[in-house]
């Protein structure tokens, strides 16, 4: 049975999705709610086993590598399918409040959403690198119309620049997929690894294309001018998704690729301009984070900095910086999730989200910048919270592997971070003279309050959880136990 | 044979520059059209006719009228449709410095690559026999390496809500204004021709097992059909979408999804088929598919929800 | 390999290079696109001559990589050419009628 | 039973969480009901904290670990040091409790004001019971984040900009420190507080690297200590409400800073590598230097709580002096003055807000003659200010009498004149302010309301006669001189 879940994790969303497509808006709410609840739960199930009886395997189709496709869960696809679905979950949960109502852009909404945590799972299980192209293009094609859900008319042209970069993005990867094949003769990422070493330069420009390609579609800085626009104007369910984990899906792709297939060929140069981007990625988007004039912009530069983090695993590659990384990924998706679904709230009572006319906003909404506050702490590194045990395992590597510039960029990176978390806070505690909130609107459903309230919770929590989830991801792959 | 060859690779890098350079719209448009026929003429010269099937009923036909299509908004719309301002020359010499490095290095590796013959491909090869169908590719698509194509059904089945969730119908305009522009003769060639499409399609799709063709190629044509009767105005668009449309939509979808894991406690895993089903699985599959596919594809050029016969 | 030139894939390069520089200079959404399908033109170009060096028949791999990497290239697109036709809508229709 | 009981420093960790937790559910509307949680928690609290003491007492050890990463925990102990601070901290949270609860009887945000206050003592407790320089920077940069809201309670422009300057300073220590565990845990390993410390092998071979990181912790700890020169945010903060500037200079914050000195100088470094290092005498001078420039500061400020934060940069380092002049005596003066002036602070905070809650008083002008209108108050102030100044046989003296008799004990006998020096500085700004009040004739016009609200008044008085008392009684073994006796008898092996 426990071979089976895989299977069921990746098809009871995307069918429960093409099925939402089929019944129309009468569904809403009670079939999306089923698929999502059925979904964490044969989900968690899958770590659960993962946890107890170690990776699963299932050969598609029961043909065997290189001929088939695998479907493989190790630790780290465990932790991202933990992260994925208890954020699915939670985001499921808010969007009940935000989308729960009967209409044709809602029914599209669950249907989009339902397949897009689908197409996260298939690709979380992938152990093939032409289906992880498939899966990509999935992500990335249900993503995007999910972005529209705002309403159209001011979505479509952030809608419009996403769609070149990861259409874009995902070609580059195909190419490195193409090479790949060439060189290697298999597309199973266990498989390639020895031939691409070998490869000569056509195992190096396939490499080189695999890893660029995940880096446009993962908005890294120079890439990253599509995502704010996307980010920032997308419904907040959407925009939770997209930052907690569509992104983090090409993040975790590529310390997968990095890790196991590209292990034997990749050099010290690469992984230094990796960890020198991701160095430039913290800086430029905590600083454009600190300089935005609407909250959810803020949230948004917030994920092309937090991302930069997770490049700092190259240049150090030991093992305290792969779980550091591993474990940032998992915490800032849960902070972010957080944030933007806080932000949401924000936007649902006031009408907008001009953070200069949020003032004193902690009144009618303590719950919501709480839930802010609380994943703030986890963004900024503090204390306790996941965000934390992330900065703390990065620096140790950082000193472990005698580089100390990356301990100064994750202390840098963090007091920027600071500057902006504390900046949104200052104007929602903010009870002087000035613009305030003109139009109040609905209070936030308790749903969408409480929802948002335990993300933040969550990331503080994941301050405590880590020997469970560093046990259940492992070391670092090929290194010595 | 080689010199034909090195025209035809000077043509198409050279359509493909046109393409990218030239300052007309409507010649880029037809331009890529063009590039999409040679290329498909070359790919037969690569042994791969399938492809050269798809690229010019697909890549370049169905993309071809959809563009166009497009090009006449972009062109009612007026001059002012330009993104920005034009490249800075610093940005310019930059991206060409990048792609002509990009190019030579791409060059460089596809003479030097030293391919390796032991793969997959080759077993694919091998195993034809136990996959039911004579056809490699299809037995590629729809039985050793099935799972792509059925996450490729959910690719198209999302683009097709993106567009719906657009609004963005191409067919409702005016038709008045359509028909000074058009043929006359159009109709006529829509009664004719529609019925053989129509059977052309259905057969690429059986002939799919055997011979070049298949799921795709058939709902290309069959989606190429439909486009026929629209242009006619036979077919139109509706902003209501009936559940038997919304249903044969999700059809080859379906039918793949369930008839997987139908059998999965069975066989063990995933969309592996009993060995005496699997040929008529394997049709079974292929024409819900096709007629899948070939929906979403006349949608997306529609651009509506929904379609309906339109009173002549 | 040969060191002789092989034409194919010398086009293949030259797509992708054409590709690359309309994907970074063009501005117009449409012109990108079609951009960006002609560097996709030449990965799927690549794929088919690596199913093509496979002595004996051709290799069906790459094929039924390429004519899924077709279907998904054209469905984006029209997808992006349907936001392309809504933005334009939107901007014509200075006076709108509401989004959803 | 034995692991719940082992578990003590746990439950009394969640107790002051729970009731931040409640207190922030229970929100704006209930308020008998929150106050209700609040009081509770607080007078539980302060019972569990009694039953460990009693238990230290008896030899018994409190352990609480959650293991994080291998060789990565998250320790909670307490031992008999742990206790002086708990113990201080219990008592005064459920005295400011009562005070804070009369003092904001009518302001808004009282449901944020309190939870955060909770949550404040929570990481309080943490920092007191925390088993390592991790546990204790999680603590640490807790209470940060925890205070920051109660600074800026107001939600003033003036309160934001004071906030924002509070987070530059601690957030920056945090920073500095965090770096400093780090740097120490790669070279030694993850170590946890042990009395004398555990890396007197290392003294050897990585004297450069252990002075260096001495410096990151210290600097680190020294913010929130108010060390000069990283004292800036102190007088700032003094912006936020009354009750939390009682509770910052009493309690919390500095006190924080104060004790991560002596946990760092005793229990990570230990007095001998610390000496051997020659960081003793160095941070002995840093020490002199607040203590001496912050009571010249005092002097010059016309406002009230601004003298009292200038006094409070002041008598910190006194217990930074203590601990580094590494004799057991001046130990015992450093140690014993975080509890008295812990006491003697909040008293003089207590009268300045019930001054400021029913005369509206802020500048010290104002005060004259308001010994008339508020005895009781006045009187408090007055043993408050003797007690600073070291007026036998008050808690201050004490302190200042062990500090000197450490000195002569380690020789270094430079300290005894900024010891004195401090005393007649102390008096020249207290003084005067004792005189105004007592003798001058009245300033302030407002008709007569009598003494402040008995919510103020009587938090204010046990304070006030806690901190005769603790003077008067310092010879009972129950008395916090006597705790801290026991302390450096089992720190020093003696």
């Amino acid at each position: 049975m426990t071979e089976f879940l895989p299977v069921l994790a990746v098809f009871i969303p995307l069918l429960g999705g093409v099925l939402q497509f089929l019944m129309g808006p009468r569904a809403v709410p009670v079939w999306p709610m089923v698929v999502s609840g059925a979904t964490t739960v044969c989900a968690l199930a899958l770590v659960g086993s993962v946890t107890n009886q170690g990776d699963i395997q299932h050969m598609l189709g029961g043909w065997e590598a290189p001929l088939g496709i695998p479907l493989r869960v190790d630790g780290l696809a465990a932790v991202m399918l933990l992260l994925n679905n208890v954020v699915g979950g939670l985001v499921s949960l808010y969007a009940l409040g935000a989308h729960g109502r009967s209409g044709a852009v809602n029914s599209h909404f669950w249907a989009l959403w339902l397949l897009l945590w689908g197409s996260l799972n298939a690709l979380f299980v992938s152990g093939d690198l032409f289906n992880l192209y498939v899966a990509l293009e999935l992500v990335s094609l249900s993503a995007i119309p999910l972005v529209l859900v705002a309403g159209p008319r001011k979505t479509v042209a952030a809608a419009l620049n996403y769609l070149h970069f990861a259409l874009f993005g995902s070609l580059v990867y195909l190419a490195g997929v193409g090479l790949t094949y060439a060189v290697a003769g298999s597309l199973d990422l266990t498989l390639i690894a020895g031939p691409l070493a070998e490869g000569g330069p056509a195992g190096h420009m396939a490499a080189a294309c695999l890893i660029v390609g995940v880096l446009i579609k993962a908005a890294i800085v120079p890439f990253h001018i599509w995502l704010p626009a996307a980010h920032g104007n997308a419904p907040a369910a959407v925009s939770a998704v997209l930052s907690a984990l569509v992104v983090k899906s090409c993040m975790y792709l590529l310390l997968r690729l990095w890790t196991e297939p590209l292990a034997g060929i990749t050099v010290d140069a690469a992984a230094q301009l990796l960890g020198i981007i991701g160095a430039a990625a913290i800086g430029y988007g905590s600083v454009q984070a600190f300089r935005q004039e609407r909250l959810k912009l803020v949230v948004a530069y917030s994920t092309v900095a937090q991302l930069g983090y997770m490049l700092l695993f190259f240049p150090m590659a030991v093992a305290t910086a792969w779980e550091g990384a591993v474990y940032h990924g998992v915490a800032h998706g849960v902070a972010k999730a957080a944030l933007f679904l806080a932000a949401g709230n924000v936007l649902l009572y006031v009408g907008h989200d001009r953070l200069r006319e949020l003032r004193g906003l902690d009144r009618p909404l303590a719950l919501s910048v709480f839930a802010f506050a609380l994943a703030g702490v986890s963004i900024m590194g503090l204390p306790p919270s996941g965000g934390f045990i992330a900065k703390w395992l990065l620096l140790s590597a950082a000193l472990e592997t005698g580089q100390w510039w990356w301990a100064l960029v994750l202390i840098v990176g963090g007091f920027l971070a600071a500057a902006y978390i504390f900046r949104v806070l200052r104007y929602a505690f903010l009870n002087a003279p000035g613009p305030t909130i003109e139009i109040e609107g609905p209070v936030p459903p308790r749903l969408m309050s409480w929802t948002a309230l335990l993300l933040g919770v969550l990331s503080i929590v994941l301050g405590f959880t880590t020997a469970p989830i560093l046990g259940l991801l492992g070391g670092l792959p090929g290194a010595a136990p | 044979m080689m010199v034909f060859d090195s025209l035809l690779a000077l043509i198409i890098a050279a359509l493909a520059w046109r393409c990218v350079t030239v300052r007309d719209l409507f010649q880029a448009i037809v331009t890529f059209i063009v590039l999409g026929l040679m290329l498909a003429l070359s790919w037969t010269r690569l042994d791969a006719p399938d492809l050269a099937l798809a690229e010019a009923g697909i890549g370049a036909g169905l993309l071809g009228v959809l563009l166009l299509s497009t090009w006449r908004v972009v062109r009612d719309a007026g001059p002012d449709q330009g993104e920005g301002p034009p490249p800075s020359p610093w940005v310019r010499t930059a991206a060409a410095v990048g792609s002509i490095a990009l190019g030579t290095a791409f060059a460089v590796v596809l003479h030097t690559v030293e391919v390796d013959s032991d793969r997959a491909g080759g077993l694919a090869l091998e195993s034809l026999g136990e996959a039911g169908v004579e056809q490699p590719v299809t037995a590629v698509l729809l039985n050793f390496r099935s799972y792509d194509t059925l996450l490729e059904l959910g690719v198209l089945l999302m683009a097709l809500i993106g567009a719906v969730l657009l609004r963005s119908p191409l067919i409702h305009r005016p038709a008045a204004e359509d028909t000074g522009t058009e043929s006359p003769l159009l109709p006529v060639l829509v009664t004719v021709f529609t019925p053989l499409v129509l059977l052309m399609g259905t057969f690429l799709v059986w002939a799919g097992a055997h011979s070049p063709g298949g799921a795709f190629q058939g709902g290309a044509v069959l989606a190429g059909a439909g486009v026929m009767l629209v242009l006619g105005g036979r077919l139109g668009g509706d902003a209501q979408v009936s559940l038997l449309l919304r249903a044969l939509l999700i059809l080859g979808v379906s039918v793949f999804t369930v008839i997987g894991l139908l059998l999965m406690p069975l066989e063990g895993a995933f969309m592996a088929y009993p060995e005496g089903l699997v040929y008529p699985l394997m049709v079974t599959i292929e024409f819900s598919l096709a007629l899948s596919i070939g929906l979403t594809l006349l949608l997306l050029f529609t651009g509506t929800n929904g379609l309906r016969g339109a009173p002549a | 390999m040969s060191i002789m030139p092989e034409p194919f894939a010398l086009a293949a390069a030259a797509l992708i290079a054409v590709g690359f520089y309309g994907f970074i200079t063009q501005q117009h959404p449409l012109r990108r696109l079609l951009a960006i399908n002609i560097f996709g033109n030449g990965v799927f170009m690549t794929l088919i001559l690596v199913a093509y060096w496979l002595p004996g028949d051709a290799d069906p791999v790459p094929h039924a990589m390429v004519l899924t990497g077709i279907v998904i290239a054209v469905s984006a697109t029209a997808f992006g050419l349907a936001l392309i036709r809504r933005r334009i809508l939107d901007a014509n229709r200075k006076q709108d009628h509401g989004d959803d | 039973m034995s692991t719940l009981y082992q578990a003590m420093p746990l439950w009394v960790l969640l107790i002051s969480l729970v009731t931040a937790v409640a207190v922030f559910i229970a929100g704006e509307k209930w308020q008998r009901l929150r106050t209700a949680f609040n009081l509770s928690g607080a007078v539980l609290k302060l019972v569990l904290v009694a039953i460990m003491l009693w238990g230290v007492d008896l030899g018994h050890t409190f352990v609480v670990h959650l293991p994080l990463l291998p060789g990565l925990n998250l320790v909670l102990q307490a031992d008999a040091l742990a206790l002086l601070f708990m113990s201080l901290s219990a008592v005064l949270w459920l005295v400011t409790t009562v005070y804070a609860i009369a003092y904001l009887e009518r302001a808004p945000d009282r449901a944020r004001f309190f939870g955060f206050f909770s949550l404040c003592v929570t990481a309080t407790m943490g920092i007191a019971m925390a088993g390592n320089l991790f546990t204790f920077f999680v603590f640490y940069e807790l209470l940060t984040l925890a205070t920051w809201p109660l600074v800026i309670h107001r939600g003033t422009d003036k309160v934001m900009v004071a906030g924002r300057t509070y987070l530059h300073y601690t957030l920056g220590g945090g920073a500095v420190f965090l770096l400093g565990i780090v740097l120490l845990y790669h070279l030694a390993g993850p170590t946890d507080f042990v009395a004398g410390g555990e890396l007197l092998h290392l003294g050897e071979d990585h004297a450069g690297a252990l002075t260096a990181i001495f410096v990151l912790l210290i600097i680190g700890v020294g913010v929130k200590a108010a060390i000069v020169p990283l004292h800036g945010w102190l007088p700032t903060a003094m912006v936020a409400p009354a009750p939390v500037s009682a509770l910052l200079h009493a309690v919390a914050v500095v006190k924080a800073g104060a004790f991560g000195i002596v946990r760092v100088v005793h229990d990570v470094y230990g007095v001998e590598l610390v000496q051997q290092l020659h960081l003793g005498t160095a941070l002995a001078v840093v020490a002199s230097i607040t203590i001496i420039y912050g009571s010249l500061r005092a002097i010059w400020q016309t406002d009230l709580k601004r003298r009292l934060a200038f006094s409070t940069v002041s008598q910190v380092s006194y217990v930074a002096l203590g601990v580094a002049m590494g004799s057991p005596l001046a130990t015992i003066g450093g140690l014993v003055h975080l509890v008295h002036q812990g006491l003697m602070k909040i008293t003089l905070f207590f009268c300045a807000g019930a001054y400021a809650e029913t005369y509206g008083i802020h500048a010290i002008r104002e005060l004259d003659g308001i010994g008339r209108r508020m005895p009781w108050t006045t009187a408090m102030f007055t043993l408050g200010a003797f007690g600073m100044i070291g007026v036998p046989p008050l808690a201050g003296f004490i302190s200042k009498w062990y500090l000197g008799l450490g000195a002569v004990d380690a020789h270094q006998y430079w300290v005894i004149p900024v010891l004195l020096g401090s005393t007649v500085l102390n008096a020249i700004y207290f003084l005067p302010l004792l005189h105004r009040a007592w003798f001058r004739p009245l300033a302030i016009t407002d008709k007569d309301r009598g003494e402040a609200h008995p919510g103020l008044l009587w938090p204010t008085v046990f304070t006030g006669l806690s901190a005769m008392g603790v003077g008067l009684l310092a010879a009972f073994a129950w008395s916090p001189l006597g705790w801290v006796e026991l302390i450096v008898v089992r720190e020093y092996g003696l």
